[in-house]
């Protein structure tokens, strides 16, 4: 009941946030605030299982409700959280408070709209993080996304209506086909089973032919990588993070994001494990090369906004890279990418959003020089965008060596494309460095500087990066715990593939695709198990 | 009671379609609003005919009620274009049809 | 009797095809009724002579009549020639003609086509059977046709109202 | 004991965190001296703990071995990691050249720096170098120690570009950061090619499971030459050596503590450190001999044309690093360290010497511009001085110790005459030249234009480490590490008298040819012929790397600025709007084309009914 309890207290402070809009000038945030503390103490009580997930609770669930919604189609609604489940929703909370304290004052206008929007997303949110019907999963997965759109619409920057119909078009047109997907998995498990239902946990023993399960299989990823975002599927992320407001960025960002890979983890691979596994390669280049291009065109820009925003399709490349490696060290280190990445670029949102918000621009031709008037701003940027070049000792650096190690086992050229994309990520973070904030002053702040001292992060903001970037050494040297609270789940996924696997392998016979590939992975020593 | 000397029904449906086609013609070709009208009533009128000469075949009542029916809505719908036809006159001082495009897209 | 039938039939077609390309409303008008008067002939001559009463009674009577008004307060009449003429160019009307032409020579094709009963028999249906139907197995659509005049009436009576305009704002604010 | 070496790289980081921190705490800047004393002590207690360690611990026990773990950092199948560290005396001999040669660097920055309004962030970056540095030796897994690494090349970048508002400055730094990166990236796959053939990243482990028989060879050889990419690109070697030239961008001091203790040593500390998967791999042995000998005669050769005194000097640590490749790629383990150890000194000392001429003389660097200092900073003239014999080898300095083990080495590792002992000795020869050259134009002779306002700006902090320096370097080569427990022994042999006898000749032909350059030079001014321009210019890397993968990259990146995937969407928003126009087109308001439209539509429709 905790879960609903969350996503109740979620949805009751947003329409609370708006209503106080007509009585209390800036009680929205407030409210919003003390909804998401709540929602994060509740969220709280599942500290127990932290320590011995195994133990406690029977099954891999610790915690679920189930309640009757359409019964007629076996439609229920049904709420559980796991290790990943549990991850996520931390991540979902934390990032939720670091986006409203980080913004506490940007908004002007309609300021009880807009927290009603950023709590309903942060709804939506929680329950794709839990919902363990594929119908509910759909549900949610569509109200995380309206909000959004007018997050986007209402209050971003200048081209702020082209972005969120680019943003809704897209989304849109990759969760219909979600929903085809779903709909025919619910009614071919029908057909076979003579039970009508949406259930995760049923549909997870459907029986499907190899061809149809391929088609859907790509149904699901498609949907998912267009959120992930991965190519040729990320043209709506700059422009959606570029022109939304910061605290849209970082929800957008952080936790968004997220659900694509959440989905592709919780439902693409467990769902249909010999077609994931066929696709594996596929899906392992798309992640490489989204890595590689993402940083050529973060290198590119001038709009900081947009950099950053590039830089995040570099960054979930790896992800995807890592989650069809299919092997545990690179899916766990998907699992922490997703966290790190979470952490630094919604710090460097935020930073460009306090940037914007002090020297009204965020056009790296018109900045430079920044250090000077700002230092404690261009240091936590450094720290943020070392921590996104993947500097060892934080996060990212966890999270990305553990996805090569692990994708170098499933396919040398692959991780080591991947690879590559380090030296990309220098690149942008340092060109980003460079133009920002080193440099000589730019004539046009030198300008503006005189007349109004530029104020330098003050103390809620300072509090709010400095915690993050704690978090993010905290990851970097002490992953352990995290991988901890995954590895069930992970583990569970994995169970899944390597069934299949072992399955296709005893109907083909020996010799085949499968077999040789399973050989691999299973011994250190490719060349003698493959040598006939 | 039939009658035996009564025309076929095929001569019944080609004039009834000449009339229609003669109202469809006029109706696509006059800019005046009035005398698109009367098109309007050629082509309603040439259904009712329709109606009639069906009925009489069947030896049925219900062409002749349709016809009553046809009637009916001639005569509502007569007298509400005629009121438009006034109305847009009044705004607009021409009965030119072309004039009346602010639905264009 | 057949030739009564194609004489008609060949009155009507030809004042129809005056009305269309008449330029004076008011003699097209006039075509048009001898027009409606010919059909109600036909109407005779296919045995209903209740259709053809009310033909002659709504229609070239009170629906006609009604568009004589309207001409009239359009002032219609004589003087819109010269701008009838300039409107119905051949370059206009070629277009629609050959349309409906084509559409003409299609429901031919198919009339001729299509297998018609041998039986040529007409039934003579009188007002009383007609006034049978109509109130007893179509007494809804009675009234439902009522609720139509009614709406027409009140419809063509606010429409047709001619506000002024400086009392038209006013009176809506108000 | 144990916890006393674990303290050695915290305390760096700790004075870091502290001089992070201190805005958190207070709203002033705090005064220089309070930071000299967090930033210089905490690196100065760090060598204290190291010293006490040493003669605690090793110096009676030479092959033992102190391991330390701290806390396990990831554990994923069989990837076990943990934050431990492993000391023996390979390690130990790093420690206290990174914390002892560091102290100094650090105790002369507080003289060199003071009153720059960044004092505090330098000595953050300082501390956190050595930190990072500290890491890299002491780390007992390649992935700890690669976490040095790149912390190592983190630090050199924000040195580098420590005076962030002169542009030039900024893209030394990130040539830097994105040169060496280039070599780390290769080091990682690296890694992972390790990982993948023995399952662990534990250095011990990897060294016992390549020392079974059954080991890959071919996937060591891959392995060992990426892991050389790796150093060569941290350790400025061909073909990844054009970034240290410019990265004299930084603050002296900087440039000291990058050449001599920390940084560019690491490449050799690597391989030194995995040698017996060296040794399993003739190809990677000979590639690593191949680089240092190229690298030491390219280098030295851009070193005799420079005019710039710090990168007369960069050029020459290439140049040394180069020797230390070539030693290692002999074999000569020891002798590498020892080179590494005799070089920490002298460089420094020659940096911070050269740091207090560049002080005296308002920042003057051009050596074209100086000339007869020695009577106005006889001190500093007597130090730089020692520093020159050192680096050039001449007899009973240092340098000659471990540059003739070198030498030696490289004639017995192929049973004589061969062209990398040749390499040693014109490499010697033209070290010779440079060293003396510049000694000669920055302090013979008669006062350049710059020499005139020459000030001595020396002060206790810088003249205090700059004397032990020049002791270090003229009597470092009596403190013989005992390596011998890591890198086994080797038994003597003596080559004939008159290859020692070339090796000690070298560098006094090398002063004579220098004095004659010198003579030369100070007629002729600064001028260049094409071949010393192509020398002055690095052999032309920079213009190569420029055209082959700096603009084209450049260009690709300015012409797929706007995402050509983008375009692909675009096209399809473009067309349904072309779309768009063309269908509300035929929406025109015309009751008459609607009509006409119907009527053709029935006569479509009537067709088809006619055509069945």
């Amino acid at each position: 009941m905790t879960l609903m309890a969350i996503i109740i207290l979620l949805f009751a402070g947003g329409i609370l946030a708006w209503l106080s809009e007509r009585y209390l000038q800036r009680g929205g945030h407030w409210i919003g605030l003390v909804s998401l503390l709540l929602a994060s103490l509740l969220l709280a009580s599942y500290w127990p299982y932290l320590g011995a997930a195994q133990v406690i609770g029977s099954g891999p669930w610790w915690d679920s409700v189930q309640i009757n919604w359409i019964p007629r189609f076996g439609i229920s609604f049904h709420l559980a959280i796991d290790g990943l489940g549990f991850l996520m929703l931390a991540l979902t909370m934390a990032m939720g408070i670091f986006g409203l304290v980080m913004t506490w004052n940007d908004i002007h206008f309609r300021r009880g709209f807009f927290y009603f929007n950023y709590l309903w997303t942060l709804a939506g949110v929680v329950g794709v993080f839990t919902a363990m019907d594929l119908f509910l999963f759909f549900f949610f997965w569509e109200v995380m996304l309206v909000p959004m759109l007018f997050l986007i619409a209402v209050w971003g920057y200048e081209q702020r209506l082209f972005a969120a119909i680019k943003f809704f078009i897209f989304t849109q047109a990759s969760s219909l086909l979600m929903l085809i997907a779903i709909v025919a998995l619910a009614y071919l498990h029908y057909g076979n089973s003579g039970q009508l239902t949406f259930n995760y946990n049923d549909l997870l023993d459907a029986q499907l032919a190899p061809s149809t399960a391929y088609w859907l299989m790509l149904g699901f990823f498609v949907a998912f990588i267009v959120k992930l975002p991965a190519l040729p599927f990320h043209p709506w992320l700059p422009d959606a993070h570029t022109q939304a407001p910061t605290a849209g960025s970082i929800l957008l960002a952080a936790i968004l994001l997220k659900t694509g890979a959440y989905g592709l983890l919780r439902f693409n691979l467990p769902l249909f494990p010999e077609s994931s596994a066929a696709f594996a390669p596929v899906a392992m280049s798309i992640g490489a090369v989204s890595v590689i291009y993402g940083a050529m065109l973060a290198f590119a820009q001038s709009d900081m906004k947009r950099l950053v925003a590039y830089s995040s399709v570099s960054h979930m490349g790896f992800v995807l890279l890592g989650l069809y490696a299919l092997n545990t060290i690179a899916m766990q280190g998907a699992v922490m990418q997703m966290i790190a990445h979470g952490l630094s670029t919604a710090a460097l949102f935020a930073l460009v959003g306090a940037l914007q918000h002090r020297l009204h621009t965020r056009d790296m031709t018109q900045l430079g020089g920044v250090w000077a008037i700002l230092p404690k701003l261009s240091a936590i940027a450094l720290f943020f965008a070392v921590a996104s070049l993947g500097l060892p000792g934080l996060g990212n650096f966890v999270a990305e060596f553990t996805v090569l190690v692990g994708s170098f086992r499933s396919s040398h050229w692959i991780a080591v494309l991947a690879a590559t994309g380090l030296i990309g990520a220098a690149l942008y973070a340092l060109i980003m460095m460079q133009r920002g904030f080193f440099g000589a002053l730019n004539k046009r702040l030198q300008k503006l500087s005189p007349q109004a001292p530029i104020a330098d992060l003050n103390l809620r903001e300072s509090c709010a990066l400095l915690s993050l970037a704690a978090l993010l050494v905290l990851l970097g040297l002490r992953p352990q715990p995290v991988f901890d609270i995954a590895s069930p789940t992970v583990a569970r996924s994995l169970a899944h593939i390597e069934t299949a696997r072992a399955q296709y392998a005893k109907d083909q016979g020996i010799g085949t695709r499968f077999t040789s590939q399973e050989q691999t992975w299973a011994k250190p020593h490719p060349k003698e198990s493959e040598s006939p | 009671m039939p009658i035996e000397t009564a025309p076929g029904l095929e001569a019944g449906i080609l004039l009834a379609s000449t009339l229609f086609c003669l109202g469809l013609a006029g109706l696509m070709m006059r800019r005046n609003v009035i005398f698109m009208l009367m098109c309007v009533e050629i082509c309603t009128n040439a259904a009712a005919l329709m109606f009639v000469v069906a009925g009489a075949h069947w030896g049925n009542a219900d062409g002749q009620v349709m016809f009553i029916f046809v009637v009916t809505l001639a005569a509502a719908e007569v007298a509400i274009a005629l009121a438009l036809v006034l109305q847009f006159y009044h705004r607009k001082h021409t009965v030119d049809i072309d004039q009346l495009n602010d639905l264009r897209g | 009797m057949n030739y009564l039938f194609y004489l008609t039939a060949a009155i009507a077609v030809l004042s129809t095809t005056m009305v269309i390309f008449h330029r004076n409303a008011v003699h097209a008008l006039l075509y048009l009724v001898t027009s409606l008067l010919a059909v109600a002939v036909i109407f005779y001559q296919y045995g209903a002579p209740l259709a053809a009463a009310l033909e002659v009674i709504i229609y070239a009577g009170a629906i006609m009549v009604l568009i004589i008004f309207v001409i009239m307060m359009l002032n219609q009449g004589d003087s819109t020639v010269v701008q009838e003429r300039a409107w119905l160019q051949p370059s206009t009307w070629v277009g629609p003609a050959l349309l409906s032409a084509l559409l003409l020579i299609q429901l031919i094709l198919l009339v001729s086509s299509a297998p018609f009963s041998a039986v040529r028999a007409f039934h003579y249906i009188g007002p009383k059977q007609v006034g049978i139907a109509l109130f007893s197995h179509y007494v809804l659509a009675v009234e439902l046709a009522s609720m139509l005049l009614l709406a027409g009436l009140v419809g063509a009576f606010h429409l047709a109202r001619h506000r002024k305009p400086e009392t038209g704002r006013s009176g809506n604010a108000n | 004991m144990q916890g006393l070496l674990a303290w050695v790289p915290l305390l760096p980081l700790i004075g870091f965190l502290i001089l992070v921190g201190i805005p958190l705490f207070y709203r002033r800047e705090p005064p220089e001296s309070v930071i000299t004393v967090i930033g210089v002590g905490s690196v100065g207690i760090a060598a204290l703990f190291t010293a006490v360690a040493t003669a605690a611990v090793f110096w009676q026990t030479p092959s033992g071995v102190v391991n330390i773990a701290l806390w396990q950092w990831m554990q994923l199948g069989e990837l076990k990691l943990g934050i431990n560290f492993h000391v023996d005396w390979l390690t130990l001999v790093m420690l206290m050249i990174v914390t002892g040669v560091g102290f100094l660097i650090h105790l002369y920055s507080a003289g060199y720096m003071r009153k720059d309004p960044d004092f505090r962030r330098y000595f953050a970056y300082l501390n956190l170098f050595i930190f990072a540095m500290l890491t890299l030796v002491m780390a007992d897994n390649l992935v700890l120690l690669y976490l040095g690494w790149e912390g190592v090349g983190l630090c050199s970048y924000l040195l580098i570009g420590f005076w962030y508002k002169d542009p030039v400055n900024g893209t030394a730094a990130c040539k830097a950061f994105i040169v060496t990166r280039i070599g780390d990236t290769a080091m990682a796959i690296g890694l992972f090619l390790l990982f993948y053939e023995f399952s662990t990243l534990n250095i011990p482990e990897l060294i016992n499971a390549a020392g079974d028989p059954g080991a890959d060879r071919e996937i060591i050889t891959i392995a060992t030459l990426l892991l050389l990419g790796g150093a060569v690109g941290k350790s400025a070697q061909l073909p990844l050596q054009t970034w240290l030239p410019d990265a004299m961008a930084g603050p002296t001091p900087v440039s000291a503590l990058i050449h001599a203790a920390t940084m560019v040593t690491a490449g050799v500390y690597l391989i030194a450190r995995m040698h017996p998967l060296y040794t399993l791999s003739e190809t990677a042995m000979t590639a690593v001999a191949i680089v240092g000998a190229l690298t030491l005669l390219l280098a030295g050769f851009s070193a005799i044309a420079q005019s710039d005194i710090k990168r007369v000097l960069a050029y020459s640590t290439i140049s040394q690093i180069g020797y230390m490749f070539l030693a290692l790629g002999v074999g000569a383990w020891s002798g590498a360290i020892f080179h590494l150890m005799t070089h920490a000194f002298f460089k420094a000392l020659l940096f911070l010497s050269a740091g207090s001429v560049i002080l005296s003389l308002h920042h003057e660097q051009n050596i074209f511009r100086m000339g007869g200092l020695y009577r106005k900073i006889p001190f500093t003239f007597l130090c730089f001085t020692i520093g020159c014999a050192s680096l050039a080898a001449l007899p009973l300095t240092s340098g000659f110790y471990s540059k003739d083990q070198i030498l030696l080495r490289a004639w017995e590792f192929h049973q004589g005459f061969n062209s990398l002992w040749l390499a040693g000795v014109l490499g010697a020869l033209i070290t010779g030249i440079y060293t003396f050259r510049v000694l000669f134009l920055v302090f013979a002779g008669s006062e350049g234009a710059a020499s005139r306002h020459c000030k001595d700006a020396n002060t206790p902090a810088m003249t205090i480490p700059l004397a032990i320096l020049a002791i270090l370097a003229l009597l470092g080569g009596l403190l013989t590490p005992p390596l011998q427990a890591v890198f086994g022994t080797t038994a003597e042999r003596h080559p004939a008298a008159w290859v020692e006898g070339v090796a000690i000749a070298m560098p006094l032909i090398g002063l004579g040819v220098a004095w004659q350059l010198y003579r030369r030079e100070k007629k002729t001014g600064e001028q260049r012929s094409r071949v010393t321009q192509f020398w002055f210019s690095g052999w032309g890397f920079d213009w190569l790397y420029d055209h082959l993968l700096v603009r084209p990259f450049n260009m690709l990146a300015r012409l797929n600025h706007n995402d050509m995937i983008d375009a692909l969407y675009k096209g399809t928003a473009a067309f349904s709007r072309q779309l768009n126009t063309l269908l509300s087109a035929s929406q025109n308001g015309q009751v008459r084309w609607y009509l006409a439209t119907f009527a053709a539509g029935s006569i479509l429709f009537l067709a088809l009914l006619v055509a069945l």
